[in-house]
């Protein structure tokens, strides 16, 4: 307790010496880097103690809110989230100030890294508060930093108007969390999270409290169709930021959700299923959307949505155990989504942070323009290539591990629970392997196109691989993604206790050595895979020894004439499954077909459309506006009518109220 | 360890033998005498003696591949039972990872593949890509159904427990299961309708064409390693059918001679059908999955 | 049973309002209503003529027979042409909306009970009225002046429903009150003499840039 | 004491307007100001005045004192702002001076009155008085807005002025309108009477206050005048009717009416606060803008009044926190449009590259205006959202978060664009810089505004809960 609020006056200091520190940006990255080290290294250690010691605290802070108190406690699932956001804050932090330097704006630097660490600051107490008013106050001071750390570059157009877009999607959703609290806190008679567990909630008031939070909470974390701002947001902010936005920023949507679950416990049957249904789409939407994405950013960007709705079914499954009494199921579904926070963390970190090193060198972000990178930036893409691994749930990597848990929840589902239930879970079955199918198309042709084979622009020859306090904290992000892969023991240990705690009611420590048990001989399933592997690199380096190996052009089927401009693009690689579901994701086409004998010019353009946000938000908002411009002729500037008004109104209110 | 060795020698040692009875069986429906059943040895067997070329666009992917091949195979073995001789791995949830296992052999096919920079090689993986994503949704859909019948996430324990009480109560949905499995893997393992392994027109290709720049060594791996894949998967496909406690010689007798009809039938099948258009591909594997989904509706509506 | 008259009077001087076009005959026939306006607390005071009474009086007389009259005319010196104050509706149309007004504050008058008795059944009504007039004035024309006199027919129309409390209400607060509507008269009428500077015309339809 | 309050600035005004030189005027004007905010932050520090219970036209109870300080506080930051403004200014300011002080001291009679006649005589001069103020500038906009600003409040505080009246007839058998005397024998008020002079009442000092559709003349009367002036006018001069207001919800509580004026309140709360979510989605000008928003703020005061006793405090915690907004904001656009020669916050742009300290001052403005933590506004208003709630007024709720929220957007439309770099920046040059005098109140009241945020003082929270008592009556 002590530490953390130690790193928190440690931010607190931060923040204070950046603020005066605008004029001098060498000297700005140096108290960053102190002040970003010192902070987060306490509350990762605070953090880490919790989880060891199995112990959690709520201690109040002397100071007083005009509302509330100040209160801020640690528990198991404070500590996962905790863990994620200073690991991966202080990674990108550290990368920032590589990206960061000699780029435009520099005299901004200052400024931005003290919003970092407002940013940061304010994620840590999101996940400590403990009183619903210090939770929105930190939760708005994410929102609003993290708008100002997005439009970083604000010449840009588009940035700005990614910046504005997610500002107002977060206060959007934030007014919505308003209701949901004050609805909380009027049944438990406080704003505090212990007398709102405490408390009983009415089903019916349940219901609706859930409804608000997974529309609050999840315009945050990018539930389709509330993700909107997201696509937008990630490709335009540095790549850092993107980093932590996509890595921890949007997860404080899924841990207000398991909060809200924590403390309100019984739900109506039908809330599991709500969230079900919202993985199931989120997961399938998010990956089909990238699949058509040609920038890379964008592509990542969806992937968080897609991750997001992997979470969200296994706090489905969870919650659906739970309200059943499967307390087994409970556990697991929700340590799979806890775990899978963790990893998706860790390897959309990696992503991001490598996406920005590729961007940072070669000025651009669009997949088909790019090629062949690895032999230019040979860690960035070997790096890049642990990240897809990771993400697409490949067995050695962390993304596994938790994808596992999840399924495995959701089967225990399949047989345990009564029909209706059993179509939903079998759907969100389906869904997960077909969202692991389609991440690894996506993948492969994200990391295939822009690493491998020949570039595709001629400045390729020039590209220098970035410096190594770049390269260092995506090498620390790649080692993190392993180890869990390998000895995914102890984080699934500190994920199944969360989840406990996360159960109101207490499990015994047996079951959990029983869900644990087959972790361990999936670690020597691995091993045997390792052992394979090392042995035949080993058999070939030596039957290698005596044979010839020669070297030659690419195969080209018997044509002479390839052209680095003639490999399989990635548009052209995804297109038989954006083909296949050309209805869902609103493929356009623009062809200019050839004309005439010795055509000069042919042109195929392909783009997906955000369903949702093409067809539902700006519709709505443009009504909004057509509404809008309507009515502004009230104000019509005749000062006879506004003074009819005037008693038109009285009239109104005399008919209304004293008749 | 000593279950765990035997278990990969056997099946290095017999997995090239379900192709030569392929190959027997499609000489058979040819008219012809046919190339000898341990010819596939002897491809593999030459290939390991041959040198190798390597494209000057290829980087350590591309020679990452054929290693990750073999090992994802073989290492997806061990979760299989052989008759009634359980394997020597197995744990709650070991289906998941024999699946991923898969996923990872794919994800390094593929990015080999792309490695090359060759257009062929990128289409025959983009195809591969995508209808595996749908092989895929009917391989869990199948194991859904399996889940159900056992209520168990073993794989051992969900292809022979209980053997003739499932397949009393639950013979229909247990068919409807064999033959969805059996079209993917089809699939999977590049065989007709959905691919043709001796053609040689790459623009139709989709596995072949997607290891069209390895030679040598390398190919020998990656060879072997589809010859494994193929082997494990129609052994799922075969346990199935094998009853559980029977003695252990019974069962890997009754296991052997499951393989065998598997071969020759698929032997049949490649003789009879012919390969089906690109663009038919899904439509076979959403008729799979609907078969799957009928099974699915079986076991709902009679409340296992 | 002068009372009365006098009431009635005023009323139908409002009424004349509603119909006359020129802005001079205007400004004379609310300085007219106001002479009447101002005789009424000499009739209903029942304590007998104490100085209460008598200042106020004598103050309306004042303010509102003399010294605004003169304000409007001072503000619309500038004006030489376009002296008569049209209206939207048309002048027919006004009185007969008017009437109907006069009519409803009949209406609703009837249907109020005052706590105490009071001096004429005409009381209420004819204040409403007054004050229904005036809003109409207000509303229904174009020109600047001709809405300073509809305020001040509503505020004639207060003043008259103020006099069923003559005897309660503090002096001080009855001068704060005419002072304000003097003062309300001289920054109107200052507004209105930069308005006909700025247009050489008090015409409203001219005050329209401001809007959204 | 009281009697100082009033006399000193009025002194003032009328000395304003013989003197000869416009320095001298300046001088006087802050004179002025800091001696009231200094006599007025010393009645917090001495015993209650205690008014009486009998029959008294100047007195000071807590509601009173709290505006009081409000209005003083805001009169002050301006009067140091105009410092550096009136240098800018070739004309004379006499006019400007005198109405000045002579607004600052009818808008002290207005909250020491304790007759509710002298309130309206008090707030009719207020109106009377600030509108030499909006045409200062003598364009013919100006005169257009000062006109209607004129026309409209004094035509809608006249029916004040006739519910007043009405007020008093309901007053049966004592028939006066002092303050104590309504108070302590509310129950015999004729409730007929009292509810017809109820309703007259809020759409007279609703017209003053600005609520909707009484509030017309708003963003003409804030945007034509000067920017300071705006300030003062939508921070200051709006506390002045809102205090009429409570005074009628105080004698409605008092006489058992509260279930009769709450759903007027907040009707008029929550048309309000629509009217201001459609001026503000597609606003261009930064001035109409705030004054949409004081639209806004003035709905949710009102409904917090409607809402009943749980929401009394935030509604006046409220009040504190719109009336230094509406200061820091409109002072701060008096500073940008001196910089850019332009109210359209499109041409605005790149604040934070011309001055970074202007720029976290807009983002600060912003933050309150959109009740963003930390600002006391967020406190403020997610508190009244509560009362609407725990008083199970859903529909009520849905509306303000809906309204809300087309606010949130079309302000951060505007305001977040001229913070960032845009085309229309690159072209400027001269730097932006503010004199001491421009820059200090608005520091102070930021200052403030974020303190409040943050946390309240033990001795504000205790004031505002004893205006809670003062109005709840019984």
């Amino acid at each position: 307790m002590i530490l953390f609020s130690v790193s928190l006056a440690l931010l607190s200091a931060g923040i204070l010496c950046l603020a005066l520190l605008r004029h001098k940006p060498r000297w700005a990255e140096n108290v960053f880097l102190v002040f970003l080290t010192l902070g987060c290294g306490s509350a990762f250690i605070s953090a880490v103690d919790t989880l060891i010691r199995q112990e959690s605290f709520v201690d109040r802070l002397p100071w007083s809110l005009p509302w509330g108190e100040v209160t801020i406690g640690i528990d198991f699932v404070s500590a996962l989230f905790l863990l994620a956001v200073t690991l991966l804050c202080f990674l990108a932090g550290v990368y920032g100030i590589g990206y960061l330097r000699n780029g435009e704006h520099q005299q901004d630097i200052a400024g931005h890294f003290c919003l970092y660490l407002v940013f940061l600051m304010s994620l840590m107490l999101v996940v400590t508060a403990r009183n619903a008013v210090l939770f929105l106050l930190a939760w708005e001071g994410m929102s609003v930093s993290s708008y100002f750390l997005i439009t970083y570059h604000d010449g840009n157009e588009e940035v700005r108007q990614a910046g504005l877009l997610y500002l107002i999607a977060a206060h959007i959703g934030t007014l919505c969390l308003w209701v949901m609290f004050i609805l909380l806190g009027t049944q438990a008679g406080s704003m505090d999270f212990g007398r709102m567990s405490a408390a009983q909630f009415p089903l019916m008031l349940a219901g609706v409290v859930f409804v608000l939070g997974t529309i609050g909470f999840g315009v945050k974390a990018g539930f389709i169709p509330l993700h909107i701002w997201l696509p937008h947001a990630h490709p335009a902010a540095p790549s850092h930021v993107s980093a932590v936005l996509s890595g921890v920023m949007i997860k404080m949507g899924i841990y207000g959700i398991i909060r809200l679950i924590m403390m309100v416990k019984h739900f109506p049957p039908w809330c599991p299923a709500v969230l079900t249904a919202i993985g199931i789409v989120s997961g399938v939407g998010g990956v089909l959307y990238a699949l058509g994405q040609h920038e890379i950013k964008k592509l990542l960007a969806y992937h968080s949505i897609e991750n997001i709705g992997i979470i969200a079914l296994g706090l489905g499954i969870g919650l659906w155990g739970q309200l059943n009494q499967y307390h087994t199921i409970a556990v697991i579904g929700y340590a799979g989504a806890l775990l899978h926070v963790f990893n998706h963390a860790m390897f959309k970190g990696l992503l991001f942070l490598s996406a920005g090193s590729v961007i940072r060198q070669t000025h651009t972000g669009e997949i088909d323009h790019l090629g062949g990178l690895l032999k230019y930036l040979p860690w960035t893409g070997a790096l890049f290539l642990i990240g897809s691994l990771a993400i697409c749930g490949l067995p050695l990597f962390n993304g596994f591990i938790s994808e596992w848990l999840v399924y495995r929840a959701l089967f225990e589902g399949v047989f345990s629970f009564p029909m209706e239930p059993v179509i939903l879970i079998g759907l969100a079955i389906i869904a997960l392997a077909l969202i692991g199918g389609l991440a690894l198309m996506c993948f492969t042709k994200a990391f295939g196109t822009v690493f491998l084979g020949q570039a595709r622009s001629q400045h390729a020859a020039d590209l220098k691989e970035n410096s190594a306090p770049m390269i260092a904290p995506m090498a620390v992000l790649a080692g993190v993604c392993v180890w869990i892969g390998i000895f995914p023991q102890t984080m699934v240990s500190f994920c199944l206790q969360g989840a406990m705690r996360i159960l109101p009611t207490a499990t015994n420590t047996a079951d959990m050595a029983n869900i644990l048990r087959p972790v361990q001989w999936m670690v020597l399933s691995l091993f045997v895979l390792i052992g394979i592997s090392i042995f035949l690199v080993l058999f070939r380096r030596m039957a290698m020894k005596n044979m010839s190996v020669a070297k030659s052009g690419t195969w080209g089927c018997g044509y002479a004439a390839a052209s680095p401009r003639m490999q399989y693009t990635a548009s052209s690689f995804a297109s038989p499954i954006v083909e296949l579901f050309r209805e869902v994701l609103c493929l356009r086409r623009a062809k200019a077909r050839p004309q005439q004998i010795f055509p000069e010019k042919v042109l195929v353009a392909s783009e997906v459309i955000d369903a949702s946000e093409h067809f539902f938000w700006r519709r709505i908002y443009r009504l909004m506006q057509e509404v809008c411009g309507r009515m502004k002729s009230i104000q019509c500037g005749y000062a006879q009518i506004y003074v009819l008004y005037i008693f038109i109104f009285l009239f109104l209110i005399l008919i209304w109220k004293v008749t | 360890m000593l279950p765990i060795f035997s278990h990969i020698l056997f099946v290095l040692a017999l997995s090239p033998l379900l192709l030569g009875v392929i190959g027997k069986t499609k000489a058979f429906f040819a008219g012809r005498w046919g190339p000898p059943l341990l010819q596939p040895w002897y491809d593999i067997a030459k290939l390991f003696r041959k040198g190798v070329v390597y494209s000057t666009t290829t980087s350590w992917v591309f020679k990452l591949t054929p290693v990750v091949v073999m090992a994802t195979a073989l290492a997806s073995c061990i979760f299989v039972p052989w008759g009634s001789i359980a394997p020597p791995v197995y744990f709650w949830g070991d289906a998941l990872l024999f699946i991923y296992l898969y996923g990872l052999m794919r994800f390094f096919l593929i990015i080999g593949a792309l490695d090359t920079g060759s257009s062929f090689e990128g289409m025959g993986a983009s195809r591969e890509a995508a209808f595996s994503c749908l092989s895929e949704i009917v391989l869990f859909m199948d194991f859904i159904l399996l889940v159900m019948v056992s209520k168990s996430l073993v794989l051992c324990n969900m292809l022979n427990t209980g053997f003739f009480s499932s397949w009393l109560s639950m013979g229909p949905v247990l068919v409807l299961v064999a033959v969805s499995f059996f079209l993917v893997m089809l699939v999977e393992n590049s065989r007709i309708p959905i691919d043709d392994p001796n053609t040689h027109l790459e623009l139709t290709m989709i596995h072949e064409v997607m290891v069209l720049d390895h030679s040598g060594y390398d190919l020998g791996l990656i060879l072997w390693g589809s010859y494994i894949k193929l082997f494990v998967l129609g052994s799922v496909l075969v346990s199935l059918f094998v009853p559980a406690h029977l003695s252990p010689l019974t069962g890997v007798t009754f296991f052997l001679c499951g393989m065998g009809v598997l071969g020759i039938t698929i032997g049949v099948v490649e003789s009879v059908m012919a390969r089906l258009r690109l663009n038919r591909v899904p439509h076979l594997l959403i008729g799979a999955f609907v078969l799957a989904t009928l099974g699915f509706i079986v076991i709902l509506l009679k409340g296992a | 049973m002068w009372l009365d008259i006098s009431l009635i009077v005023i009323i139908l001087s409002g009424i004349v309002l509603l119909g006359s076009s020129r802005i001079g005959t205007i400004i004379q026939l609310f300085a007219f209503q106001s002479l009447v306006l101002s005789s009424i607390p000499l009739q209903v005071d029942r304590a007998g003529l104490n100085w209460h009474v008598l200042t106020i009086a004598f103050g309306t007389l004042i303010v509102k027979v003399f010294v605004m009259p003169n304000f409007l005319f001072w503000a619309i010196r500038h004006v030489r042409l376009r002296r008569e104050a049209p209206t939207i509706l048309g002048y027919g149309k006004t009185m007969l909306l008017g009437g109907i007004l006069v009519g409803m504050a009949f209406y609703i008058s009837s249907k109020l009970t005052l706590p105490d008795r009071y001096f004429s059944r005409l009381f209420i009504p004819a204040a409403f009225s007054i004050f229904a007039i005036g809003l109409l004035l207000l509303v229904s024309r174009v020109k600047a002046i001709t809405q300073v006199i509809g305020y001040l027919v509503m505020e004639n129309g207060i003043f008259l429903f103020s006099m069923l409390l003559l005897d309660k209400t503090p002096f001080l607060i009855e001068m704060g009150i005419l002072l304000d509507i003097f003062v309300a008269v001289l920054v109107m009428s200052i507004v209105i003499n930069n308005i006909t500077e700025d247009y050489e015309d008090t015409n409203t339809l001219n005050l329209t840039t401001l809007r959204d | 004491m009281l009697l100082f309050l009033i006399l000193l600035p009025f002194s003032g005004g009328l000395l304003a307007f013989v003197l000869p030189k416009n320095s001298l005027r300046k001088i006087l004007l802050i004179g002025v100001a800091s001696i009231h905010l200094a006599a007025v932050l010393g009645l917090w520090s001495g015993g209650m005045p205690d008014n009486g219970s009998g029959p008294v036209f100047l007195g000071l109870d807590v509601l009173g004192k709290l505006i009081l300080t409000v209005i003083s506080i805001l009169f002050a930051a301006v009067s140091v702002y105009l410092w550096g403004y009136l240098k800018n200014e070739r004309a004379c300011n006499r006019i400007f001076t005198g109405c000045l002080l002579l607004l600052l001291s009818s808008m002290t009679l207005v909250s020491v009155s304790a007759h509710m006649g002298l309130l309206w005589v008090a707030l009719e001069a207020t109106t009377l008085m600030s509108a030499p103020l909006i045409s200062f500038e003598r364009s013919p906009q100006n005169t257009e807005a000062a006109w209607k600003y004129v026309l409209i409040c004094s035509v809608g505080i006249a029916l004040a002025l006739l519910g007043t009246i009405m007020l008093a007839i309901s007053s049966g058998n004592f028939k006066t309108v002092f303050l104590n005397d309504l108070l302590n024998h509310a129950s015999v008020l004729t409730p007929s009477w009292l509810k017809l002079s109820v309703i007259f009442l809020l759409v007279g000092y609703g017209t003053k206050m600005g609520l909707a559709p009484m509030h017309t003349w708003k963003p003409d009367a804030y945007a034509q005048s000067p920017a300071p002036i705006g300030g003062l006018l939508s921070g200051a001069l709006t506390a002045c009717p809102i205090l009429a207001i409570l005074r009628v919800v105080q004698i409605c509580n008092r006489a058992d009416l509260s279930s009769f004026i709450e759903p007027i309140l907040m009707v008029m709360g929550v048309l309000s606060l629509g009217v201001a979510a459609v001026f503000i989605l597609r606003q261009k000008d930064f001035s109409r803008m705030l004054a949409y928003s004081s639209v806004e703020n003035m709905g949710i005061i009102a409904l917090g009044l409607g809402l009943g006793q749980a929401a009394y405090w935030p509604s006046m915690f409220h009040l504190i926190n719109n009336a230094l907004t509406k200061g820091f904001m409109f002072m701060l656009a008096g500073n940008l449009y001196q910089h850019y020669r332009s109210r359209d916050m499109g041409q605005i742009q790149g604040v934070y590259a011309q001055n970074a300290l202007m720029g976290v001052l807009l983002v600060l403005g912003f933050m309150s205006l959109t009740a963003i933590p930390p600002s006391g506004t967020f406190f403020s208003e997610i508190m009244i959202l509560s009362a609407a709630v725990q008083s199970k007024h859903y529909l009520i709720a849905a509306m303000f978060i809906v309204f809300l929220s087309v606010i949130f957007i079309g302000m951060a439309k505007g305001a977040l664009q001229m913070f960032h770099h845009g085309p229309a920046s690159k072209q400027e040059s001269s730097p932006m810089v503010h004199p001491v005098s421009s820059m200090a109140p608005i520091l102070v009241l930021g200052a403030i505004i974020l303190a409040l945020g943050l946390h309240v003082p033990v001795f504000l929270e205790n004031v505002l809960r004893s205006t809670q008592t003062s109005l709840g009556g019984r």
